[in-house]
């Protein structure tokens, strides 16, 4: 039984054809019709695959032929869905088509509107791929596709250099981590013999633990390196704040809803592989903590509207890994899912924000802006709830879901979420009661977004008060391993009377006793610039990593260096880090017989070298 | 008798290819080179090489040397002016050819015994007709294809050296 | 004896699309005087023609496997892969040239013949089974190099390439002949077959010091023909200074050439002694790779940031040559022809980009490329992704292919610094990406040129065969690996 | 029987041979050079005329032939070369060749 899962991703990819052909020469709304139409279509597409293979106990797989056959290695050109894809598929597709609206009244001012769409819907085209993919290199094929196009989408507003340098950043940092990831694919390769989920993970439950352990355990690590990379976690997360340079709509849906969540859906989808590697989980499971923690406290001291909810996302990314950390699979898809709406409605709502004041995004600028932008209000604070975790919203269930399992495995682990999801309450009721409450502080006068804006912001918030209801867990039952454990209601209300507390202390710093924050922060001083400077992460790589190699390169250059050289550095362009790079002119001369040096040099090497290799047999 | 042919032919070879490379004027070193090369015909006769000897003396010291010289008069190439611009070579060139020279000779000496003697007219197979006919049989692909290569250096002079573009 | 004297039909049909090469390059030289100076183009569509045929012959030949001329040359499936990529890379370097070379120096007509006669040489590195005919393969190959690199014989960067090329590339000539004359003298043999069964033959083999350092020698002029540190030097000045649609041929067809080659003789005559050579070439590759990937990062002239990315990937390459196994040999197959396209369509764009006398070369000169130009722009990313290794591009599964076969070889540690290396790599392509969509071209600049049919051809069909490698692998990658066993053929 | 050890001429080729890579690294006119390059070819051609007495066969002086053949054709092109550097560079001095670089 075939049902076409083909046309899932070939749709959006069917627009970014045409709109990239054709956008040019054609009206904004043939454009966008053409651009929400794929992905609608799509969408429905979705639908009516899910409810044709209705209850999917087994995934549904479909071979479309083999796409490379070597050797012994084969790998099959297949789509296959089981419940977590089909989790997956409506989460990419629905936020991604309520996204693909917003956008309409976004960009209506923006140029490049066709080139807008065009790689709006190539990177559906490629996470869903991502998604469908049964083994790894289609899912890597995914994976380097949509960074290609977020980066693509960051650097959007060439003109300002920020972007480009954002888009750089973000393209560097995800290459550390497709190390990681391709490495662990030669490694299953040379272990497994395939690339298939369906060879690679049976392989697995058969190895005998001993034999596991050493590979199994490096494998899972090299894809948590790729994860770190894609999914913003310590010591990479640095690329994603930055990213903000970004459209908000391109925040909402690639650096909130979708994209980054590529890493948690990679590893939830390996699970096979990471049970066998308790240790790698603890690592994973770690990182996911400290990047929760590390990124929420770098939120409360934000004032860029964008980077607030940039930190946060950061940090619930955070939660989720922390969740496929320790084991709770489904946990961490459900707070995915959950996430996806909420975070997309935060993106959303600060970007009606900055569109009702035509680019402003500083917090100190704003205020009292409910009154001017009713709807944006009314749905941010309903995102607010959900995120904070305040039951019965989305945000509480699957939050929770994730402390419990958190607490069964470690129970300080819990103790440093539930602080976190303290911390996440205040900083987002900050950035809204400074944004909502007190006096307007800017300039211009502000204006409440068009429908085709401010729909979107309804039915994602709809989604985020409701979500939690969604049953995706249980959904998701027969796809992971079953987790022991019982609802633990003492944890529960800990976590919540933190959130709410958070809440309070945000009413009260901004709301009640405004100028207060500023007094407190005073009082901190350092420990407050420590945070607001982001940890000087981005120093510390500049010290650690770049700085030396400069240094270095630059103190060797001045002691051995031809006179053409010096002359070459002191009139020298370009950036500093280049100069590593410089060191390897010092053999370029350009002289012959110099160049005939180095090829003696290298013969008498080869010579010793093989002499001695030769002889020592 | 053999040694002492040698040993003559083996001390003017050497002591020509240093002055080829010691000397500063372009016509010495050519001149030099094709003492090096008239040495190297003997050696070659002594090794029974006796058509290889003549088209060393033909080819190469009749011909190609005097095309070196002919260019080396037509650029009147004068003394090279002293001072080098190239560090590597002043800080390694020397090691690296003592290096080079005593590795190998020393590989040499462990590999060929010395009881191993060329003894002139022991070996009599390099005559004419014994080249030809290996040329003509053995290796006739590597002698139809050297001809191409022939013909690309004449094009390679023509394109290079040819008619002036004004 | 006179049977010695004539061949058999087989041995000629072996030999066939050299035959074929190098009458259509007598026959162009021939025809070239007759042409007035404005027809001289007439002489590129005859080699074309020829080229095409020749690849023809290479079909007709495929069906007689075999050795000829007394086991001079053998016709196997890698000689088979590696005639068909040499003589595609000079289909579409002549293709590249059409208007290039007219409008450069318009009065000659020899530089199509000796493109043809260069990609003859390289055809018989490819089939050459002892040594004698590789060397005088690589001498065919290596002159015409060398002249067409100074072809522009009135542009002091032109002659200065082919000087530095000619010079140089003799210097290690006389490396590899003195490896050749230690080796003749250790087996008594230069075929390579001959000399891998005595090598491997513990009671009549030679001292292995002495045939180590035969390899070495040899290496060395090897190395050199391939620009593998650190004899890479010559690279980046001589594609610099050759003009643009030669260095495209350059950094293409002879390395190939030179790597069927190098491949050949490992695998098949110094197989035996692979742990002398293998800790060798592990050095050699990571120098390449981070050598070429490190000085790209300073330039700012586009011919020369490609011709230290044409090290790196040479050294990528050796990663797989160092595997010493069937998978390695096919990922070097595989790597070559998917780099082959992407390096002449990257090469193609310069040519188009950079104008007449080739004074637009710098980055500065790419910038807003995408809003003039943007399918000129379009494909070039096609080929900088390609470079980078993105997937559905051939460079991907290049790479992909290459380090596979060297954690099968157990190369753990060469395989993390490959990695590595081609994630610094990224920073450099994406140098040229940044400049031509997201800034703004530079005052004063030129209106967009059209597109000459003969590069908009290459550009499209580069494009398309990185494009297909990228997608569908296996078309490729099927003959790689029929092709790899050389061991097969004893 | 009095003969001369085959090593000697071995060594005598190696040392020709080293000191034409000394005329390529330390002469700094392009001709010299190129003539060093020659002084190298040949120092190979006598180890294979040498090797080819010591297995009593022709094939090395084939070699040497052959490699006779190349260093020729090698001259014509490589003085082309020369010449035209000359007339863009009115210098034969290597090291003023050096506008490619880094």
């Amino acid at each position: 039984m075939m049902e076409q899962l083909w046309l899932i991703p070939a749709l959006p990819l069917a627009g970014f054809v045409v709109n990239g052909v054709l956008g040019r020469r054609v009206s904004k709304a043939v454009v966008h019709t053409v651009a929400i139409g794929t992905v609608a279509l799509s969408f429905l597409w979705v639908l009516k695959t899910l409810s044709a293979l209705m209850p999917l106990e087994t995934a549904h797989v479909e071979r479309y032929g083999t796409w490379i056959a070597s050797g012994s290695l084969e790998f099959a050109l297949e789509f296959a869905v089981d419940r977590l894809t089909a989790v997956m598929l409506l989460v990419v597709t629905g936020v991604g088509l309520v996204i693909h609206i917003y956008s309409v009244g976004y960009m209506a001012h923006e140029g490049g509107y066709y080139r807008f769409f065009a790689f709006l819907n190539l990177f559906m085209f490629f996470m869903l791929t991502l998604v469908l993919a049964n083994n790894f290199l289609l899912l890597f094929v995914g994976w380097e596709g949509v960074g290609l196009c977020s980066y693509l989408l960051i650097g959007f507003y060439f003109l300002r250099r920020s972007a480009t340098t954002a888009g750089n950043k973000a393209f560097i940092v995800n290459r550390i981590g497709d190390f990681g990831f391709s490495l662990a694919m030669f490694l299953m390769v040379v272990t497994f013999g395939s690339l298939d989920f369906a060879k690679v993970f049976p392989a697995v439950e058969k190895m005998p633990v001993e034999a596991a352990a050493g590979v199994v355990t490096a494998i899972c690590l090299l894809l948590f390196v790729g994860a770190t990379g894609k999914s913003a976690q310590i010591p990479l997360y640095v690329w994603l704040p930055d990213a903000m340079e970004g459209p908000t709509p391109v925040s909402a849906l690639i650096h909130a809803a979708t994209m980054v969540t590529a890493g948690v859906y990679m590893i939830a989808r390996s699970w096979p592989l990471f049970t066998h590697a308790p240790l790698a989980m603890d690592v994973v499971a770690t990182i996911g903590l400290l990047t929760a923690l590390v990124a929420a406290t770098i939120g409360m001291t934000q004032f860029d509207i964008k980077k607030v909810f940039a930190y946060s996302t950061v940090s619930q990314l955070g939660y989720m890994i922390l969740g496929v950390g320790v084991g709770a699979f489904g946990a961490g898809i459900f707070h995915l899912v959950t996430h996806a709406f909420f975070k997309a409605l935060l993106f959303l709502g600060s970007g009606s924000v900055i569109h009702a004041l035509s680019g402003e995004q500083d917090l100190r600028k704003m205020g009292g802006l409910r009154k001017h932008t009713p709807i944006t209000f009314v749905t941010l604070v309903c995102a607010g709830v959900a995120i904070a975790g305040v039951p019965p919203f989305s945000g509480f269930f699957s939050k929770d879901e994730i402390l419990l399992a958190a607490h069964h495995h470690h129970p300080w682990m819990y103790w440093i979420g539930a602080l976190t999801a303290g911390i996440t309450a205040f900083y987002v009721f900050r950035a809204i009661f400074l944004c909502f409450f007190g006096e307007y502080r800017g300039e211009g006068r502000p204006h409440e977004s068009p429908p085709s804006m401010t729909i979107p912001l309804i039915v994602l918030a709809a989604l985020s008060l409701g979500g939690g209801f969604l049953p995706v867990p249980h959904f998701l039952d027969p796809v992971f391993p079953a987790m022991e454990g019982q609802h633990e209601s003492a944890l529960v209300f800990v976590s919540v009377a933190l959130g709410l507390a958070g809440i309070g202390v945000a009413a009260w710093f901004y709301v009640l006793r405004p100028g207060l924050a500023d007094r407190v922060a005073a009082s901190l001083g350092g420990l407050y610039r420590l945070v607001y400077n982001k940890y000087f992460v981005d120093e510390i790589y500049w010290a650690a990593v770049v700085r030396p190699v400069v240094g270095g390169s630059r103190t060797l250059l001045w002691r051995v260096m031809d006179a053409g050289v010096i002359d070459g550095i002191v009139n020298g362009i370009g950036g500093r880090a280049r100069d590593a790079g410089r060191l390897v002119r010092l053999l370029q001369s350009g002289n012959i017989r110099s160049y005939a040096t180095w090829v003696l040099l290298g013969s008498v090497f080869a010579i010793i070298g093989m002499g001695l290799a030769g002889g020592l047999r | 008798m053999d040694t002492f042919l040698f040993l003559i032919f083996a001390a003017i070879a050497v002591g020509c290819g240093v002055i080829v490379v010691s000397q500063r004027h372009p016509i010495h070193s050519a001149i030099s080179l094709i003492g090096v090369m008239g040495s190297l015909a003997v050696l070659y006769l002594l090794l029974g090489a006796e058509f290889i000897a003549a088209t060393q003396v033909l080819v190469y010291a009749g011909a190609v040397m005097v095309l070196f010289l002919f260019v080396i008069m037509l650029l009147n190439a004068g003394v090279e002016p002293p001072g080098g611009k190239s560090w590597p070579v002043r800080l390694l060139g020397i090691p690296l050819l003592v290096v080079l020279l005593g590795v190998v000779s020393f590989l040499i000496r462990g590999w060929i015994p010395v009881k191993e003697t060329v003894v002139f007219g022991s070996f009599t197979g390099g005559g004419p007709r014994d080249v030809g006919g290996a040329l003509f049989t053995e290796y006739l692909l590597p002698f139809e294809i050297v001809s191409v290569l022939i013909l690309v250096a004449i094009l390679g002079a023509v394109v290079l050296g040819g008619k002036e573009i004004d | 004896m006179p049977a010695d004297f004539i061949p058999s039909t087989q041995d000629l049909l072996r030999l066939l699309p050299e035959a074929v090469l190098v009458a259509a390059g007598t026959i162009g030289l021939v025809l070239e005087p007759l042409l007035r100076d404005s027809r001289k183009r007439v002489t590129g569509v005859f080699s074309l023609a020829g080229l095409i045929v020749a690849l023809w012959a290479v079909v007709v030949s495929r069906a007689y496997p075999g050795t000829a001329f007394r086991n001079m040359i053998v016709v196997d499936g890698f000689a088979t892969f590696f005639r068909t990529l040499v003589i595609a890379v000079g289909i579409l370097t002549v293709i590249l040239s059409l208007h290039y070379i007219q409008r450069e120096r318009p009065e000659s007509g020899e530089f199509y013949p000796l493109l043809v006669f260069s990609v003859a040489g390289q055809c018989l590195m490819a089939v050459g089974n002892e040594l004698i005919v590789i060397f005088i393969g690589l001498e065919i190959s290596s002159i015409a190099s060398y002249i067409l690199a100074g072809y522009l014989r009135d542009d002091p960067r032109s002659n200065e390439s082919g000087l530095k090329y000619f010079l140089l590339g003799s210097f290690a000539t006389a490396f590899f002949l003195y490896g050749v004359a230690w080796i003749y003298g250790a087996t008594g043999t230069t075929n390579l077959r001959e000399i891998g069964d005595i090598i491997a033959k513990p009671e009549i083999r030679p001292p292995l010091v002495i045939v180590g350092t035969s390899a070495a020698l040899m290496l060395v002029g090897l190395a050199f023909k391939v620009a593998a540190a650190p004899f890479q030097i010559w690279a980046a000045d001589v594609y610099q200074g050759a003009p643009a649609p030669v260095t495209a041929f350059l950094a293409a067809g002879p390395k190939a050439a030179a790597f069927a080659v190098m491949v050949r003789i490992l695998m098949v005559a110094f197989d035996p002694i692979g742990a002398a050579w293998e800790p060798l070439l592990w050095i050699v590759a990571l120098a390449t790779m981070t050598i070429g990937n490190f000085a790209a990062l300073v330039q700012d002239n586009i011919k020369r940031l490609l011709a230290y990315s044409s090290i790196a990937h040479a050294g990528y390459v050796l990663v797989a040559v160092t595997a010493h196994s069937d998978a390695g040999s096919a990922a070097v197959m595989f790597y070559l022809a998917a780099y082959a396209f992407m390096n002449v369509g990257a090469f193609a764009v310069v040519t188009h980009v950079a104008r007449a006398g080739e004074r637009r070369l710098s980055l500065s000169d790419f910038a807003g490329l995408a809003r003039r130009e943007p399918a000129v722009a379009g494909l070039f990313t096609i080929f900088l992704l390609s470079l980078i290794g993105i997937p559905l591009t051939g460079g991907f599964f290049g790479k992909f292919y290459i380090f596979k076969a060297a954690l099968e070889s157990r190369l753990y540690l060469l395989t993390i610094l490959g990695l590595l290396n081609s994630a610094v790599a990224a920073y450099y392509y994406l140098r040229v990406l940044v400049a031509m969509y997201f800034h703004e071209p530079a005052a004063g600049t030129v209106e967009a040129m059209p597109v000459t049919p003969g590069v908009s051809f290459v550009l499209w069909f580069s494009a398309g065969a990185t494009l297909l490698l990228g997608i569908f692998p296996t078309l490729v990658l099927q003959f790689a690996d029929q092709g790899a066993s050389l061991a097969l053929v004893r | 029987m009095a003969g001369v050890p085959l090593a000697w001429y071995l060594i005598l080729s190696a040392i020709l041979f080293a000191l034409g890579i000394a005329g390529f690294l330390f002469r700094r006119n392009l001709i010299t050079m190129f003539m060093s390059i020659e002084l190298m070819l040949n120092a190979v051609n006598l180890s294979f005329v040498a090797f080819s007495y010591k297995f009593g066969r022709v094939d090395g002086q084939i070699f040497t032939f052959f490699v006779m053949v190349v260093a020729a054709a090698e001259a014509a092109v490589g003085l082309a070369i020369i010449l035209a550097v000359f007339r863009t560079r009115k210098t034969l001095a290597v090291d003023e060749i050096d506008s490619l670089k880094y």
